[in-house]
């Protein structure tokens, strides 16, 4: 999806702001949005191309003019409203109990085996490789040339390297596709490779010097050249 | 309840306590996984573990040479690893190549070394332009000077793989513990920000 | 400039929203704004391609939360702050004032000449032709490929179409080159061509078929293949 | 001011009266000037001066030829023309080809045929989505169903050329005034977002 979250190389946006002794949780709130993240997609409610695609499919304007956990709590509400866990009206009318009563506590459960998967997810992750029995397309050296692809649902082809010529320069293991994975369309697994493109391919004469790019792309985005 | 913005922080908190309430209402979470799953990133992950890594390359050239191979199983000696770290790879910078790491379409990091990102690892400014003009935005933006000539290498962590520098270890630390070399790396000289503090500070 | 407003081929703005019966004004501010264009720009105290980048420079989260003429008026404060024909300070206070008391009147002053060279302007335009002694460098036919530029100012060629193979379907005269103009750089007028792109080079797998773009770009946009 | 978004209308209002005002003060402008030029466009410059342009080429084929070949000369013989709209090109519908106009870097539109362009035109949806999926813009957005085996042609408004689509002539208009056809052209038929009224309404 050609969407404002896909960012590289986009102008006018102004400095890097970089906040002094930043806590990691700026507030309760963003660390309830984390933590619920961890519970709801730690125990599949959704997956991590489910949720990415979440935020991106927020207007343009909303995006761009809300916080990082404010779209971490969109992507997490649309999901689970989508899949039926959580009922729209039902969590409208119990954010305007709270909106009326801020001081109003939520809810305390304990659930130590949740606490202890989720412990052991922190610890161990979730990985998204797979096991193919196919061969890689491409090796290292080899050059290639990323689709002109527009495609209108999730993928992790950013548009600043699509078109380009570039070489690979690893050859990872394979993982599942984003682009399958995030609209309930199987894992697809395929190889990913970190593709090396010169600054001048991508930008031409506004390229730096002495730059390159390294992008991380699976096998369906690249063709031999 | 999204359809005006930006939302109030009042707003966003009574949504995210709403959210929360209902799914402990329905037996689906409980408050003291999150917190202490949260609570982790606020205590024992965060760059220190990142700077412990690096520590031991500087000081252990086996343990480097198996960090830049594969840096998931050299940290998994170390009991580091986890999620959002479980493919790690390390880029060494030197005297002639610096790497710098980002993520163009989300904010995808090493959470295991790293903890979680900061803002400005986040926020648009920082991901659009790094790809673009990485020299311009080390120098304007982060007070650390590149020379011209050495090379820049961006990462866009655009998939499963996560990317953490190995910055040059500082002049002057010859015979430090790595307990002392670890106090001298940052959170930002392992995006590639920044470099690691001198031994007189 | 890769700017917000360089809109072609985004995805995710969701639906064309139609007015029916829509009025040419919606309000008297739009006219106002409107008209003060008309007479600051028609005076010349600044060109239509600084106006234009006035907007391009906004924001991007500005940008897309903002109305059509509030954009006009960002721009229109903007260059006539610039050139130090309004000061800022006085501005914003004159704001204030209105703000307190929205039901106050603009002082009217009558400028029968202004009326004249303004109805003079709407009737028969400035146009940004200009003669040029070299020959256009393309002709009708040629192939020709958009060059991949990514300037930090302001620019006609849309990112859609760079580094993309077109075909000349239409040599038009020169006109004032606004890479440069809006940059009080001088007008270096180029000639302009309409370039004829198929969707499939533009968008791959994602074109819709029987489709053709024509865009309007600069000589110097263009290389030829 | 602008630091905060988005604004409201009272703010708006006020900002555009304190810049006419202080204009005003200074001498530089006169508010019967800008009263008059922006209210020409509220009352003969508009879709109805197009239309008189499209049932002439419909009536007479010197007349639509000169306009295919040289849109502003033609214009000219009507005594239309002005400000955005200094060199027009009149593009040809047809059985085989359907033109459509958009803008995706601005709003740019032949003001003297059409007036000023409404905000559908002006907003960033038609903007982004015509040049790439403009079938479906046209069918989805303004019920415009454009057959399969027709060539859709789209213009980006990029330069200083303003272009006119000049839709086919109804079916049974024959031995209609000009006038008479002038009533049956719509401003969307001249974007290319619509086709012209039939005589039976």
């Amino acid at each position: 999806m050609n969407g404002v979250h896909d960012l590289g190389g986009m102008q006018g946006l102004g400095g890097v702001d970089v906040e002094g002794n930043e806590p990691v949780f700026h507030n309760p709130w963003e660390k309830a949005i984390f933590g619920t993240m961890l519970a709801t997609m730690g125990q599949g409610m959704y997956n991590l191309d489910e949720f990415r695609h979440g935020i991106e499919v927020m207007s343009p304007a909303h995006y761009l003019t809300s916080s990082y956990y404010e779209h971490w709590l969109e992507t997490i509400e649309k999901n689970l409203i989508e899949k039926g866990i959580i009922d729209r009206d039902e969590l409208d009318a119990r954010t305007q109990e709270f909106l009326k009563d801020p001081a109003a506590p939520v809810p305390q459960r304990e659930d130590p085996e949740l606490a202890e998967s989720l412990s052991r997810l922190v610890r161990s992750g979730a990985s998204t490789r797979r096991e193919v029995s196919a061969k890689p397309q491409f090796e290292v050296g080899d050059r290639v040339r990323t689709r002109n692809v527009h495609p209108r649902g999730h993928t992790r082809l950013p548009q600043y390297v699509r078109d380009k010529q570039g070489v690979v320069e690893r050859v990872y293991d394979a993982f599942v596709l984003p682009d399958a994975n995030a609209h309930g369309e199987g894992e697809n697994p395929q190889y990913v490779y970190s593709v090396r493109f010169e600054a001048e391919e991508v930008w031409g004469d506004s390229a730096e010097p002495r730059e390159v790019v390294y992008v991380d792309l699976w096998e369906s985005y690249l063709e031999p050249l | 309840m999204s359809d005006s913005y930006p939302a109030s922080e009042a707003e966003i908190s009574a949504r995210a306590k709403a959210l929360e309430s209902l799914l402990v209402e329905k037996g689906l979470i409980g408050t003291d996984a999150i917190d202490k799953a949260a609570g982790a990133y606020e205590s024992d992950i965060g760059p220190m573990v990142g700077a412990k890594v690096v520590a031991r390359a500087w000081s252990d050239p086996g343990f480097k040479e198996q960090l830049l191979e594969d840096a998931s199983a050299a940290c998994a000696r170390l009991d580091v690893g986890g999620m959002q770290g479980e493919h790690m790879v390390a880029v060494e910078n030197s005297e002639q190549v610096h790497n710098v790491v980002v993520c163009t379409l989300c904010s995808c990091y090493p959470w295991p070394v790293l903890g979680l990102p900061p803002n400005w690892y986040k926020y648009p400014q920082y991901r659009s332009r790094t790809v673009m003009e990485p020299r311009k935005v080390l120098k304007e933006e982060f007070g650390l000077d590149v020379d011209e000539s050495v090379d820049i290498r961006v990462w866009d962590s655009s998939a499963e793989i996560r990317y953490l520098v190995l910055p040059e270890r500082p002049e002057g630390t010859e015979g430090m513990s790595e307990e002392e070399l670890a106090s001298l790396v940052t959170r930002d000289s392992m995006i590639g920000v920044g470099k690691p503090r001198t031994p007189e500070g």
